[in-house]
């Protein structure tokens, strides 16, 4: 027996939760099954963009292993290597104008540099003469965040700071696989999606957070899928794929400009190195799987398929490669000479202007300097 | 003196009663007024006006994006309110009770109390975090936290705190007006206290940073802020009778305390309590008695004492009056504080 | 010219990123694009279940109007009342076996009462004479919380524990929409879901947290479409349709039970009443909005279908009536009476042994309660 | 005597030295031998044994379910601790750095703290979380950070911090063990510090709650715990050249504090120090200060001085040695300490 068949069932007729409204539909928010490749696909490729990209790659690699040279001599305090990932920190730095602002974590040196951030500049966190090297107003690059994704919601609130004012003004906020458990991952994307926030969302997906695999992290079909949620689009991407990434920021980025809201991009990619020079990869993870993906090296890639386009060639290889050298061989200088200290700038900047407690303690301070100066 | 008083009178005329909370309203409307930078958000603070109508009428007037219900999500309040900040904008964001600003802690202490230090002053980091605090409404668990000590204990934060409607007013547009960040904690059970305030001349009000002496007296002083500051000024009525002139310091200020102030009244009276409502264990009052005795030493005839919260969660409704210092426990250690030995 | 018919395309291929596995379809974890229903689709329906929940419907509701009158008579320091949301209150203490734990907000009284608790007990935190009034262990329901969201990672500790004792136990644990903004959330369903642990969370989406309605807290197609991203399902359910849900939460917990894992239930409901008295809803909703709502009650929609079925009559209807209002003539008397307040328990469990600090605080105020007694 | 001398010889001979780090790990892994409610999780615990290995081994010995790599998110890891603990498990939390604890702050104040309390002893909440805390390791910001003073401040929680290798061992069994939560704070740059101990033979160790006295003096006594003891021992040694014979007392638990033995030392020496790494403004040695005052102030013959890292953010790696509390300064206080005025 059916409801249709009761007597008096004609006459009932449940309301619709009046509050509840179809929302969005959330098909055009799904990632694809599989990560967007643009190389070996065939695609149409910009030849000027293409070799760019291949420059800044090439630079980016030996930018990261310089920097972990530097580290085994001390110059650094510690250096985590964004080695493998150069394509996603490449095109991270190239998705955005110069009035955008970009938000990097402690892995994402290389995006700052790449954007034109001066590398000493870049690495003084990472020395450890001081926090952040540079004036981030002036770079529009916001400190190398080190607490986990806690620079997302930075990210939100100056992109809706930058719309309310009326300015186009994009922001990208890095973060890695891990930092996606982070409950302020989770208070951002929802932030911006609320808001509508000309933000996007870049996750690093390396494959490790330190020693802990993808698979502890989340058992989602992607991390990409995680923008359903906020009803945001996701967009998976083969990390090591530069004009891939490059090409699915561009969109993001175009996107969130024009007011069309925030968008979450997965590039899958793989760190490399160890997680810092302080950690031994050996612990948690066997070099079979490193070796795999060095056959999917971001650089290799892009190299093989200009190459074997025509749009690259031994003179344009050998040209990169150079001036990659030349780049670090500038870096080791600059970095080997030691940074001039400032200790009293301790008490400098803890307020607008400085306590009676701290003018005191800066005192302190300054007698015991002097008195192991004398 | 017959002019200033007469002035004064003058000037109450046109004064009507107006409350802390109204007072605190006051102050954001004519900030968001004179400063198209100063946004205000969080929870509620919108179309309802905070759960304590603090905001009342600020999203009507100004619209939303200057006053703007957030999603229900404290460290992404705050960690928003960053980023509007390195963008130029002056946030006040409103936690909704004390216990509900833990979530956003970590961007309060690794975040907004560093930034101006950790980029050597290239970034600075005006939000006011207003948070309603301490006990005596008669609030559930987890409504009558009093935090303070945590912020006390972070540098790079200002800790602000009106005990009178008069210094609400003046204290928020100080906070507000600050290029640091200032936890600005707000006495839950004094927002529906009143005074003779009118806002359309609202007093001038001492920079952040200044305590007052809200009553003077000889015998000891009682060293107080925020909610204990009525109890602390009845208590030294009380004291009258006992012989005792007590008088009362009203902090305003945590950070930056105002030393001056407080030890020029302690070597004058020689005895203090320090007394608070937060936990005494690690609270408030430790510091406080520790660098009153560091700098007054030899004028103290007794120890500092402190009247505080017992040390122990927050008790429920029904109990509540047994944990705070109420007026009979300040005039205990009053009690205690050595009188037979001199003065 | 694509790279087909390039020169030496066909020697380039790149290799799949290794550690990317097609991972979870999401297309099972995505809930139904309308809430799901029982009553008015002429489904078969259980006459003994359809009369216990009709019943317990009815008990709810005069449980929550007693309790707000109470409130307003100085005998309860506050009252979120669960008035409209009888049927996920209901259907969630049904839902589970006695070895299961519920894990409730501060809006689920009723939630624990329909489960057994006794009332007073269930109500002592609102009464404000305790904290919670009941042995959480003796029950297996977690005390009434507060903060925010912050009870979904017990319940996901507490059931994946049990699960590691191999007691088939599930954790049912109820949140808001506000609540769903939280990190506490996000993290809470992350781990359920690496963990696989047995946690059903429920949703009851009221339409508003506090005078914030969902809009403004969510931009996601639905709040159930949040499970997709942590590799859960999610379940949409109409929450004033008490056979729905009840179903829906059934399913979930058997599913936990079997080893399935955690899902996500969205119930749409709607709050009748103010947030708690102490709230002006007409401050932030019009009162067409509620009476549309009315039209959607759960007990109405129940009964309706029930007398239109012929599974009720007046007699039934009569007797709910009545042992409702016996339930709430004796909550009225034991309520009527002061509760005997003990001050000496502040310092009784506040460490396993005391203090001698806490000793001393102890003595300190059992003089001056002696003192004031004398 | 002679017996007790060559008795403790004897056991000598069959230690090896170890480190804070190991003898961490040793009593985590007895405790899980001796219990099968005992469970490790956190960030990396599992395979990779801890940033600072410190957990290193136990997932092997007894698998993953027993020490767990967590997703990271510290809330997380907490609050289903919390969960763990309410179904009879004995969770050991590790948090990975100090500043990476904050997030999980709500959970600590609003549950963990609070659960014995309000569930009138129903509810226990047996967890460790282990904090590795303080700076001199040269880690970047947010990696040294001293948070002892907000757990100070939150009553219910109990903090406990070794300075010695005997005492990682002994008093993480010991809060192990305990059915209330304990903030277990581990100071970074003592995890490598060696001591001549053996895990077969665990010195016994008093309970949580009692200091020690680490050096016997006369002249004054430096109050101090965790990574500032190794400090005060050497500034006492240098100290005798300048006359002074400083008694030096290591806290060993911050909460509950071991008023007894602290003040004894005091009456007996008459003047104090307190020393830490933590900030001084709103720092431990506020609250020290202050009891010991109110305890012992007619035995004072100087203020209780304070040494303690500044009130700034924790600075970079390269500058971080002018704000950690040396010997110097702590002989500058003692020197302070109005020697002028008798004894
Ligand atoms: C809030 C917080 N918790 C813990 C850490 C310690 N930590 C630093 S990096 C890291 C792993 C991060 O992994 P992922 O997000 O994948 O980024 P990746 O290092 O792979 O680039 C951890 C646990 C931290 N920096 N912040
Ligand atoms: C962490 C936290 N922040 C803020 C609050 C204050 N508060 C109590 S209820 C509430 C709204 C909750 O809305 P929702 O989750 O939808 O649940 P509902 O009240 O509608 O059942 C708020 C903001 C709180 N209790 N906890
Ligand atoms: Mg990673
Ligand atoms: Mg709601």
């Amino acid at each position: 027996m059916t409801v249709q068949e009761l007597p008096g069932a004609a006459a009932y007729r449940p309301t619709p939760p009046p509050a509840w409204r179809p929302r969005t539909d959330p098909a055009p928010l799904l990632p694809d099954p599989e990560p967007y490749r643009v190389l070996g696909t065939g695609a149409e490729l910009d030849r000027a963009l293409m070799l760019k990209l291949y420059a800044e790659l090439v630079r980016g690699r030996r930018f990261n292993a310089q920097a972990t040279a530097l580290t085994k001599q001390g110059r650094l305090a510690v250096y985590p290597s964004s080695t493998g990932q150069e394509a996603c920190e490449v095109a991270a730095a190239l998705a955005l104008e110069e009035r955008d602002w970009l938000f990097p974590s402690y892995r994402d040196t290389l995006a700052a540099v790449a954007r034109g951030l001066d590398p000493v500049e870049a690495l003084t966190l990472l020395r450890g003469d001081w926090h952040t090297g540079y004036d981030p107003r002036r770079h529009r690059i916001a400190p190398l965040c080190t607490p986990l994704a806690t620079q997302l919601p930075h990210a939100v609130g100056l992109a809706h700071a930058a719309r309310l004012k009326g300015d186009d003004v994009v922001a990208l906020a890095l973060v890695g696989d891990g930092g996606t458990s982070e409950g302020d991952f989770h208070e951002a994307l929802n932030f911006a999606a609320v808001w509508q926030a000309p933000v996007v969302f870049l996750v690093q997906n390396n494959g490790f957070a330190i020693s802990v695999p993808l698979a502890k992290q989340t058992a989602a079909p992607s991390l990409a899928h995680k923008a359903v949620g906020y009803g945001m689009p996701g967009r998976l991407v083969d990390g090591n794929d530069a004009p891939a990434v490059h090409q699915v920021l561009g969109e993001a980025v175009a996107r969130a400009r024009r007011g069309g809201g925030p968008t979450l991009i997965e590039a899958v990619t793989y760190r490399m190195e160890a997680h810092t020079n302080a950690d031994d990869a050996t612990r948690y993870r066997g070099s079979a799987e490193v070796d795999a993906w060095r056959d999917h090296d971001p650089i290799r890639l892009l190299e093989g398929e200009l190459t074997a386009r025509g749009l690259l060639d031994e003179d344009g290889i050998r040209a990169a490669a150079e001036a990659a050298e030349t780049m670090a061989a500038a870096l080791r200088e600059q970095m080997n000479t030691e940074p001039s200290l400032a200790p009293m700038d301790l008490f400098a900047e803890v307020y607008a202007e400085q306590s009676g407690q701290l003018r005191e303690q800066a005192a302190q301070l300054r007698a015991e300097l002097e008195a192991e100066a004398r | 003196m017959t002019t200033a008083t007469d002035n004064t009178t003058a000037r109450r005329a046109d004064k009507k009663p107006a409350t802390m909370a109204q007072a605190l309203q006051r102050a954001m409307r004519d900030a968001m007024a004179e400063d198209p930078t100063v946004h205000v958000l969080g929870e509620d603070v919108g179309t309802l006006g905070g759960v304590f109508r603090v905001t009342d009428g600020l999203a009507k007037e100004f619209g939303e994006d200057r006053c703007t219900d957030t999603p229900l999500a404290e460290a992404g309040i705050l960690g928003t309110a960053v980023g509007m900040a390195m963008y130029g904008l002056r946030p006040v964001v409103e936690m909704q009770f004390d216990a509900f600003a833990y979530p956003a802690f970590e961007q309060l202490i690794s975040h907004v109390s560093k930034m101006r230090n950790r980029t050597r002053g290239a970034m600075a980091m005006p939000i006011v975090v207003r948070v309603p605090y301490g006990g005596g409404i008669g609030g559930v668990e987890h409504h009558s936290d009093s935090s303070e000590a945590y912020y006390m204990a972070t540098p790079g934060l200002k800790v602000v705190t009106p005990a009178t409607v008069e210094d609400a007013y003046g204290l928020l547009r100080e906070a507000i007006a600050c290029d640091d960040p200032v936890v600005f904690l707000e006495p839950k059970r004094l927002y529906w206290s009143k005074s003779d305030w009118s806002p359309e001349s609202p007093a001038p009000v001492e920079p952040i940073g200044k305590a007052v002496v809200r009553r003077a007296g000889r015998s000891a002083t009682l060293i107080t802020y925020g909610p204990s500051v009525p109890v602390c000024l009845e208590a030294a009525e009380a004291a009258r009778e006992e012989g005792w002139d007590l008088e009362v310091v009203d902090l305003r200020s945590l950070v930056p305390f105002d030393d001056e102030t407080v030890c020029a009244s302690v070597r004058r009276t020689g005895r203090a309590v320090v007394v608070h409502e937060s936990s005494g264990f690690g609270g408030p009052g430790g510091e406080i008695a520790a660098r009153v005795t560091e700098r007054c030493f030899h004028h103290l005839e007794a120890p500092v004492l402190r009247v505080a919260g017992f040390d122990i969660p927050y008790p429920p409704p029904m109990l509540e009056k047994h944990h705070l210092p109420g007026v009979d426990r300040v005039l205990d250690a009053v009690a205690r504080l050595q009188w037979e030995a001199g003065h």
